[in-house]
Parts: C-alpha cells; structure tokens; sequence
C-alpha cells in the first residue's frame, strides 16, 4: 500500500469509485442479483481496489470535457472504420499498392495517460501504427508515406486526435 | 435467414484462422510467427464465442473472456525476449 | 425482435470478413511492420463488429458481449505496439520498397550510448 | 462438429512438427502456444469448458513466459561472446 500521501477522502473516494467500477463488470458478466453475493464481491472488490490504487488525485471533471471525450470515441471509431476499409482495399488487390516508411512526429500533450492514448489511437488509425516512443516523439510506422519532414507528418496524423486530447487531458 | 448468416459468418472465420496458420507455419522469423499468433488468438475468441452460441452454453464464455484478457501476455513476453529484458 | 436479430446476424457476417482480410493481410503482406498493420487493424473492427452483432442476434448476452469487447480492444494495440518496437529493436528488415527510416539514425544513438556506459 | 474436430487435430499436430522442427528456441516457444490455442478450442467442442479455461490459462500466459525466461537464462550461461 503506497499511501505515501497519507490518508485523504479524496483517496478514499477514488478507491470507492474503482471498485464499484470492478463490481459493475462483475454484474456485467454474471447477471447476478443475489445480495449475499454482492455484498462478498463488493468486499473483495474494495481490498483489490486499496492495494492497487495509488494516486489520491481525481481529475477536475467538467462538462466540456465530458463533452470532448464522447465526441473523441465517434472519431476514432469513424477513424477504425475507415483504416479498415483503406486496408481491405489493399489486401484484396492482386499487387499490394505500398509505399511504407518510419517517420518521427512531435506531440504537444503533457500528460502521460494522454500520450498512451495517442499512441494506441495512432496505430489504430489508417495507415499508421506506432512503433516506438521517445519523449514526445512518436516514430510511426506509414504504410503510405506522402511526407518525410516532421512538420507535415504531424500535421497530418496526430493533430485531428490532439485537438480532443488537448481539451481532455489539458 | 438469421441462422444462415450466423452459420456462414462462423465459415468465414474460420477460413481466417487456416489462413493465418499459413503465414504461422512460413513465417521467417519468431516475430512473424507472433504476429501469426496474436491474430489467431483474437479470431478465436470470436470462434469460442460461436461455439458458444451453437451450443447455447453461457460457461463457453468464460474461456473467451480468459483468453481475451491474457491473449496479450504472451506477445508481449516475447517482445521483451526479444529486446533481451525479462 | 426478428429484425433485431438478423441486423445482428449481418454484422456478425462483415465482422467476420473483417476478421478474414487481417488473416490474408498477415498472409500477403511483405514484411512484418506492414503485417501487423493489417493484423492489428482488421483483426480489432472484425472482433467489435462479431461480438457485438452476436449480442444483438443473442440478447441475453449483450452486457457479456461489451465486457469482452472492452477486454479485446484495450489489449490490442498494446501488444502490437511492444512486438513493433522490440522487432525494430532487434533488427528485422523493413521492405524494399520502403522509403524512409528515420528510427534507424534514432536507435544507432542510443545503442552508441548503452555502449559507453556498458565499457567503464 | 465431428468435421472441425479432425481439423483442429489436424492443426494441432501441424503446430507441434513445427514447433519440434524449428531452429529458433522463441519461435519453438510460439508455436507451443499455438499447440495449446487449438487444444483450448478442441476441450471446448469436447464440452469440457474448466478445462479449456485452464488450458488457456496456462498454455497462453503461463508456460509461454516460463519458458522464454528458461531459454533466457540458458543461453546467458552457455554462450560468451557480446
């Protein structure tokens, strides 16, 4: 138990939060309304919650950001679909039409979870896939390169997901 | 009608999973046999899950959701052989 | 509640083609950066769009279908992006026709610099 | 059913020549992950559900890290060159 800020409510709170959120999936799974079993899988979800959860600090959650987040998974889920179609469309053709590379882009984000977003957007979107990150600079895999310099390549795959990520993660 | 498709979509994954067995048994090197092996395993939860639905078994699941939670343990135990940590 | 049914039963049919075309893109594609474009992208929509048409065309196991999509698409570009980046690590070739690799310059700094702390 | 049984059989011996036959230890490694992958599903249509469960469990994540880390500290012992 890292409790090295000690005990606060608002620790307390995040722990409750996270096992309620485990409970959900568990009810989720099993469809189970018996009391007696929820009240000893809220027990246990509640000692899991303790012993991993570090960070006493919740987000300041505000309207706006609500906002950005649902509209964040619309685009990314319109962006899955449409790397999907592109590579199907690439598959099926007699010769594979490629013109891969590696290219680096920079990242304006701060936040560490926000960059782990990015990047795991980054290789689910068309044509992209992420291979390895230093610092702020992502090196992406492009399977169709239609620009070397760093300026550009930023331009053209991380800022449509950076103008949410700003906002949520700001 | 709705039968038929199911039973046709299950076909189809499964000419996935020969397919890919192919690129599995070729593969040069372990990171392509790898690859091989991580889509292999996500084509199968989605054939667990039809077994599942032909059998009409809700227990079925259960192993879907065992391999979809450790499907990506294995890969990456190899990626840190291979970067030479673990 | 028939139509529900067999919209789940078409959207189990294209995720499972998607399902397929991941498989014939690992199979087709000429190295393995550009396979695992395929496998990662395709194999990921494909396992959405089966599961989720599978709760559709079976009710009762929607909410268990949602679990194992959540599972399913959290874990997967994570494994991709750890085979990638260990594969680049080690070494493995990258197509001919590739036409830039700016890692390349990036890791060959970084191995010289292991290297001298390595020596003392 | 019977049809995909042979199949997965089929696929299962496959899995385990390649994984005898081949000179890379990690590649070894790999392929007897997949043994286990087709064995899960052939428990499954077998209708032994724990049993795929546990096999996935182990075959998938256990044995596959236990291995890699086996073959990791042979070979630190036995070669001594880099």
């Amino acid at each position: 138990m890292q409790s090295s800020a000690g005990f606060t409510f608002e620790k307390l709170f995040v722990i409750v939060l996270v096992a309620v959120v485990l409970v959900g999936f568990y009810v989720a799974w099993t469809h189970t309304t018996d009391a007696g079993n929820l009240l000893v899988i809220g027990g246990m979800a509640l000692v899991v919650s303790a012993l991993f959860v570090r960070t006493g600090k919740l987000p300041r959650i505000t309207p706006k950001k609500v906002a950005y987040s649902i509209a964040y998974i619309g685009y990314l889920f319109v962006a899955i679909v449409k790397s999907n179609l592109d590579v199907a469309r690439r598959v099926i053709q007699p010769k594979i039409p490629i013109n891969p590379g590696i290219v680096v882009v920079k990242t304006r984000l701060k936040s560490p979870v926000g960059r782990m977003i990015l990047a795991n957007s980054i290789t689910l979107t068309p044509g992209t896939l992420s291979v390895d990150v230093k610092g702020d600079h992502y090196y992406i895999h492009w399977i169709d390169v239609t620009d070397m310099e760093e300026e550009g390549a930023t331009e053209k795959i991380v800022a449509g997901f950076e103008k949410y990520l700003e906002v949520i993660f700001g | 009608m709705a039968d038929l498709l199911i039973h046709i979509a299950s076909v189809i994954a499964m000419l996935g999973v020969i397919v890919a067995s192919i690129r599995f048994v070729l593969g040069p090197t372990a990171a392509d046999r790898t690859v091989a092996l991580d889509t292999l395993t996500i084509i199968s939860i989605s054939l667990i899950v039809f077994i599942a639905l032909f059998t009409n078994r809700v227990i079925y699941l259960d192993v879907a959701l065992v391999y979809g939670i450790l499907s990506f343990l294995g890969v990456v135990a190899v990626a840190r052989y291979l970067e030479g940590g673990l | 509640m028939e139509v529900i049914r067999l919209i789940g039963a078409i959207i189990a049919l294209i995720g499972s083609l998607f399902l397929f075309l991941g498989a014939l893109g690992v199979l087709r594609m000429p190295d393995l950066y550009n396979r695992m474009q395929a496998g990662t992208k395709s194999t990921t929509l494909g396992s959405i769009l089966t599961l989720l048409g599978i709760g559709l065309y079976h009710t009762e196991w929607f909410w268990q279908m949602l679990v194992l999509i959540a599972f399913a698409v959290t874990t997967n570009p994570i494994s991709s992006h750890s085979l990638a980046r260990a594969a680049h690590w080690v070494g493995i070739p990258l197509t001919d026709k590739t036409v830039e690799d700016k890692l390349a310059e990036a890791e060959k700094q970084e191995r010289e610099s292991r290297r001298e702390e390595v020596a003392p | 059913m019977m049809l995909l049984v042979v199949l997965l059989g089929i696929a299962m011996i496959v899995a385990a020549l390649v994984a005898v036959h081949l000179k890379n230890l990690a590649a070894a490694v790999v392929a007897a992950g997949l043994v286990s992958l087709f064995a899960s599903v052939l428990y499954l249509l077998l209708a032994a559900p724990d049993v795929a469960m546990t096999e996935a469990a182990i075959g998938a994540g256990l044995s596959t890290v236990i291995f890699l880390y086996a073959v990791k500290k042979t070979r630190s012992r036995e070669v001594e060159d880099d």
